[in-house]
């Protein structure tokens, strides 16, 4: 048990320290993780309100299919983005492979079920009265959005931070088409925090895994502040 | 101060590697010195043998470097690689307790390992795990099974609870053997690196059989013309340099007072290769 | 301004309106009572929108709000509407007020001025900062109101406005309205279970029962002219009294209503089936039969005697039950209680004949 | 792309003729996962009810917390478990390492926090009125509890179905503490379905990997038709 | 049965109840009316327990409600409430209605035959499986009230029961609490904006005014001798007339109101500042100053002539605003409209007399 203890001590010191391998490996990991999420967000709003509103054939099976890539597993969505994006792939010209590009891709693909089912979730449990009410005080579309948002804004949030937890807290796909690269440019290489906990574990280094655990975890606090801050404004 | 007037990009080098190769952080070493002489990036992917064959043959690596001797003569059969150059070696050590239950201790491998097998059959405390991951490592553990004289997939797969696989890397299978007072066979430098936290004693380390070669290769521009070839060209050769070996032949001693390789330049005949494969630059 | 033409709305197999068809004209106010269940939010959902009918059009401005979505928007803007149960919006009063102005994209300025004005109109001037949510049911209809209200729509639609209200809120509210429409021509509909509120505000009454207007007209018409047996009990004509014409002649009929035979106005031939109408009001109630020619004088005794605001109201059984309303002195000096017996009297002028089935 | 299409027909093979080792591996996958979901959520919905609805000090900073795990790596929680269970952690004497239950232990773990913030959310959903409407009518704290879930029970769902989904999906604590093991006996293996799809993945048979991927969807999509036909009675 | 000791209730830094004390006995219907806003709703809250009182006591049956926690399921199972806006479980009509028994334990049997019985009460009989949510806002109000009634509490409180009703089914349902309390003497606390519900009703009447009972009466006291000012303008006394009293012997007073002089009977004596209250119905309305011997007389101009009901309201200008409820049929006959000239008269008997301040 003591590399728990050793773990967060040596979390602080990198932290204290501003360690420069660890630093660069964290702002990748917030940048990779926070545009991906970013990225769903904007497609998984607008996606989830369409389902949530729309009155179409097959909204239940498009639901619950959406549930049920809840339980995509990592490794699968890299696997698939891997096959587009590989040299032989459609999309292979863009020489995206091993890039954290790619990986922004990926975590996008990865989160975007879960926070389009919880938007949809978040939305339908807006009271049909406010949005008769929003309807009737003559709300264009965008309108209607933006209040019925602003009045599940709790649970929208709750959605963004579940996305953001899962995109930052993966590793399948992020190994998978990232490639864990320590490169000496920051911008040549993928190693995020949980591919570098995984390879450090991979090696038996568990102070260092859990050290960088914590660290990951710190960013999530910070993260989660700020959309605790917004979901009670 | 100095000013670049014509700042260059970086040429980026991609290179599928093992992962036991780059935990033992060789390539870390090396690459390093390489880019300062090429004015390149190295961009390391490790990952087991299979996908790093995989990746290989989808052509978005440079180069590849494995230790499968069989695997990599289909690859370059295939035409998928070309120019493969050896550039060192170590052995594979068969590990179990201190309490060694089978009674192995230097024993010949195939000896050993028929015993484990034999002797697992019957005492439930008698346990080996195998990479089972299809790795360099796990091949060669088949080769001796098959060296025994054993039907790897009929008398050793699923025939009994003494044998496990675990599916995972070789760090993962140490600690479980580890935990499992169970015998493994493992490469040196893991096992090196692991062995801080390990019970677990070397048993058997020698025999021909227990040989474990690296290779680089590059891979085939006919296939793929866009690849970085040159570079790639320039890698392989920088492995088989003279400084490269010096520096393999010493990696590790100051850690672990041993190396963890042998630089394969000189041996090119105890470990059955030819000599063009350890010293011939590609043109 | 409004029309429903053959308007349907079934849901499921439960039919709430069936061929309901009406003409609300522009400036005019309009109610809509009827008993519970009846359909009246269901109906002004429809004419704002919100839901659409299994049947029929409905025009608004001449345009057939269901069938031209493009004009949903447009349409939509011209109305106002504040709902049964009002909903407000997760944020402070003046957020909630405001926000129709906004989606029109009025200016700061503008929106400060309006906002502070309605909210002063409907008595809630200071609550501006107020969270919504935590308002009384009173108040928070009020907002509903001020919400609906400053957006100046050309049509107006309420559906039981006052109905959380005290009656010192019900007056200012019913101010606003009425003033709403002086001034700015608004058409007003609205629905409500308070005869009298129909009564004190509207042009004309729609009474809305069986899925369709059972009679439309005048309050005046409505009260004392009601076109049914069941429209006349709900609008509270106590005295319904079924029986059969015995005999017409010059307009002037004798029905015989369970044995006791009653003189009354009518156009309808002997043998016809009718109901007659007597508002409380108009049947008197005396110690003796006194001077009193040309009346129905019909004797009986008291069976209740219950006090309704500052009067009461006397059951009479004189075959038939028939109940007058005293003021509580006139019941006092004449000395009545239970039991005691007394003379109804009433003119023939004052039974409403309606056809019966 | 091949691969995907070779992928699904492979699946079809493999489920049409009952492929015994992947029947197994795919029976241990639902037991574990089913397993740690159903203890999360015996624990995640008292314990969420009791945070909603509870007025202590630090509320706020729980909530946070908890939303914060959200991120937790699963290799992370791996580790941990592996610390307390190894034969030197506080726990090893029950020799818990490398079976199935150390596989369910750590899937619980893994998933309590974001089942019990999503159950947060849900019962945070319901209206007042029907809270004081349940008091008002004499129930019992655990009547109470079974009411407001009833009137949440679309949330309270989904948040099962993302735990479910996050179990079923997960590798990183399952290799960990399981170890991926294919032993002669059933009870004696902790392979499953994503410690297979790794391993199939790290020696390169994609379409293996994508076979059982997609066996993996089609169970999370029966449990999910379970799941939504329960959030609609 | 229930006694308030000194209640206050503050929400951040607004006061809502102050210091109200109040006792209501068992078996007694007790009517809480005032002002939307006053704090009606959150006075039955905390009887029921769903709020905590700032200050002060609450005791049911002699329990202290808010002191002794281990009593609160106990206590809160003696009492059914029904909230002003009422929500509903997400199922059927007859789930409901049938929760409360199943939290007591109620058998299978006998909670069918209860909730079909109630709900044949209160007039929904055959919406047993309709889902709760498509209700209207009547039905939903009914369902809610079946729902607290059927688990025969020995207090029922009830906010605003009936104000999304229509008259038809309010008879029905103050029919079903005047049965309950008669029959089953069932203590009912309601509250209400419908003066005339509180007196039907309700043995005794409470005015909620900033944050205590201005005044706790029977109807009749109430409504005829209100305590104050402001009461008398909440329960519709029309006409309210500031003055001070000029000259007061045995009782009888004259009072200076703007320049007329009006006898009163009243104990104040000359120079103190008083209201008079005189409700409309008192207040008699000729076209000349008949024979009227003792009574004020006034005469004046109209100045308005509003339908209410079967009713006219007459306001007339006599130096102050006096106005007088007539019959249609009255009006009509004195053929008075706008500007008419007229004298209007009360006897000082009618003449309700409070301090002032
Ligand atoms: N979605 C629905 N499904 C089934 N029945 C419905 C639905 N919506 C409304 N109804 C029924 O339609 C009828 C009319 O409802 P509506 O709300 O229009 O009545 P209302 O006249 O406004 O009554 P109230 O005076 O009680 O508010 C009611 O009996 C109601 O139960
Ligand atoms: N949580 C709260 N925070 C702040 N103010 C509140 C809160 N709850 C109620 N109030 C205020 O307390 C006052 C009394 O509210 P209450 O609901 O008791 O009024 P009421 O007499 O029932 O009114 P109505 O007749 O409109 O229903 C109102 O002014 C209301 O705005
Ligand atoms: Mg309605
Ligand atoms: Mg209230």
């Amino acid at each position: 048990m003591y590399e728990i203890v050793e773990g967060i001590a040596e979390a602080a010191r990198l932290i204290i320290t501003l360690d420069p391998g660890v630093m660069s490996i964290a702002a990748r990991s917030i940048i990779v993780s926070f545009t991906a999420t970013v990225a769903a967000t904007l497609i998984s709003i607008p996606l989830g309100a369409a389902i949530n509103f729309g009155t179409f054939r097959g909204r239940t099976s498009l639901i619950n299919l959406i549930q049920t890539l809840y339980s995509l597993p990592t490794v699968i969505v890299g696997l698939l983005i891997f096959l587009l994006i590989s040299r032989v792939g459609p999309f292979g010209f863009m020489r995206l492979l091993f890039t954290p590009t790619a990986m922004i891709i990926a975590q996008t693909v990865l989160v975007l079920p879960i926070m389009t089912g919880l938007t949809i979730s978040a939305l339908s449990g807006v009271d049909t009265v406010i949005r008769d009410t929003l309807h009737s005080l003559g709300a264009t579309r965008l309108q209607f959005l933006a209040n019925v948002m602003k009045e599940a804004r709790f649970a929208i949030l709750t959605a963004v931070a579940v996305g953001f937890g899962r995109a930052i807290s993966e590793v399948g796909a992020a190994i998978l088409v990232g490639g864990n690269i320590m490169a000496s440019s920051f911008s040549g290489s993928t190693r995020t925090l949980t591919t570098a906990i995984s390879l450090e574990t991979s090696m038996g280094n568990i102070p260092q895994s859990i050290a960088l655990g914590t660290i990951l975890l710190a960013i999530a606090l910070g993260v989660n502040l700020v959309i605790t801050r917004m979901q009670h404004r | 101060t100095t000013t670049d007037p014509t700042p260059v990009e970086k040429q980026q080098l991609r290179i599928a590697t093992t992962t036991s190769l780059d935990d033992t952080k060789l390539l870390n070493h090396l690459s390093s010195i390489f880019e300062e002489q090429h004015n390149a990036e190295v961009l390391i992917i490790s990952a087991g043998t299979g996908k790093a064959l995989e990746y290989g043959q989808r052509g978005d690596v440079d180069v590849l470097m494995v230790h499968d001797r069989a695997r990599e003569d289909t690859f370059l059969a295939d035409g998928y690689g070309i120019n493969r150059r050896v550039f060192a070696y170590n052995f594979f050590i068969l590990v179990g307790p201190e309490s060694d239950p089978a009674g192995i201790k230097g024993m010949k491998p195939e000896e050993a390992f028929t015993t484990i097998r034999e002797k697992g059959m019957a005492d439930k405390n008698i346990v080996f795990v195998s990479r089972g991951d299809a790795s360099g490592t796990h091949s060669k553990e088949q080769a001796i099974w098959k060296g025994a004289g054993f039907d790897y997939a009929k008398d050793i797969q699923g025939s009994g609870d003494w044998y496990i696989e675990a599916g995972t890397g070789m760090g993962a299978t140490l600690t479980m053997a580890n935990e499992k007072e169970a015998y493994t066979l493992s490469d040196i430098g893991t096992y090196l690196a692991y062995k801080g936290d390990l019970d677990l004693v070397t048993l058997v380390d020698e025999g021909d059989i227990l040989l474990n070669v690296y290779c680089a290769m590059q891979i085939n521009p006919e296939k793929y013309p866009d690849i970085n070839s040159e570079l790639a060209k320039d890698w392989v050769n920088f492995m088989i340099s003279d400084e490269t070996q010096k520096e393999i032949a010493s990696f590790g001693v100051d850690k672990y007072g041993q190396p963890l390789f042998y630089a394969a330049q000189n041996d090119w005949a105890e470990i059955g290769v030819t000599e063009a494969e350890v010293s011939v630059p590609i043109a | 301004m409004i029309e429903c033409i053959d308007v349907a709305k079934r849901f499921g197999t439960t039919a709430v309106l069936a061929g309901l068809t009406a003409r609300i004209e522009a400036g005019e106010i309009f109610a809509i009572i009827g008993p519970s269940g009846s359909g009246k939010s269901t109906l002004l959902r429809l004419i704002d929108l919100l839901d659409t009918p299994t049947e029929g059009a409905i025009r608004v401005g001449g345009t057939d709000v269901h069938r031209e979505p493009e004009q949903s928007l447009a349409v939509r803007r011209k109305m106002g509407m504040v709902f049964q149960k009002p909903a407000v919006f997760n944020t402070t009063v003046y957020e909630n007020v405001a926000i129709g102005l906004r989606f029109r994209g009025e200016g700061k300025v503008a929106i400060r001025e309006k906002v502070e004005d309605v909210l002063r109109m409907v008595g809630l001037a200071g609550y501006e900062e107020r969270r919504a949510r935590t308002l009384s049911g009173g108040e928070m209809q009020r907002v509903a109101l001020a919400r609906a209200m400053v957006i100046e729509p050309e049509v107006l639609l309420l559906d039981e406005p006052t109905a959380n209200l005290d009656p010192v809120s019900v007056a200012l509210i019913e101010d606003l309205i009425f003033r709403l429409n002086r001034d700015r021509g608004t058409t007003i509909v609205f629905s409500t279970h308070d005869m009298y509120q129909g009564q004190r505000l509207a042009h004309r009454v729609g009474v809305l029962m069986k899925g369709m207007f059972a009679q439309v007209g005048t309050p005046r018409e409505v009260f004392t002219l009601p076109a049914s047996r069941e429209v006349a009990r709900f609008v509270g004509v106590e005295n319904v009294v079924d029986g059969v014409v015995a005999a017409g002649e010059n307009g002037t009929s004798v029905i015989d209503a369970g044995g006791i035979r009653i003189r009354a106005h009518s156009p309808f031939g002997a043998g016809e089936a009718v109901s007659l109408c007597i508002r409380s009001e108009e049947i008197r109630i005396a110690v003796t039969s006194g001077d009193t020619p040309g009346r129905n004088i019909l004797p009986g005794t008291v069976t209740s005697v219950v006090p309704r605001g500052p009067f009461s109201r006397v059951t009479v059984d004189c075959g038939v039950a028939l109940s007058s309303i005293l003021s509580w002195k006139a019941a006092d000096s004449l000395g009545i209680g239970e039991g005691s017996r007394v003379v109804v009297s009433f003119s023939p002028e004052s039974v409403h004949v309606v056809r019966r089935g």
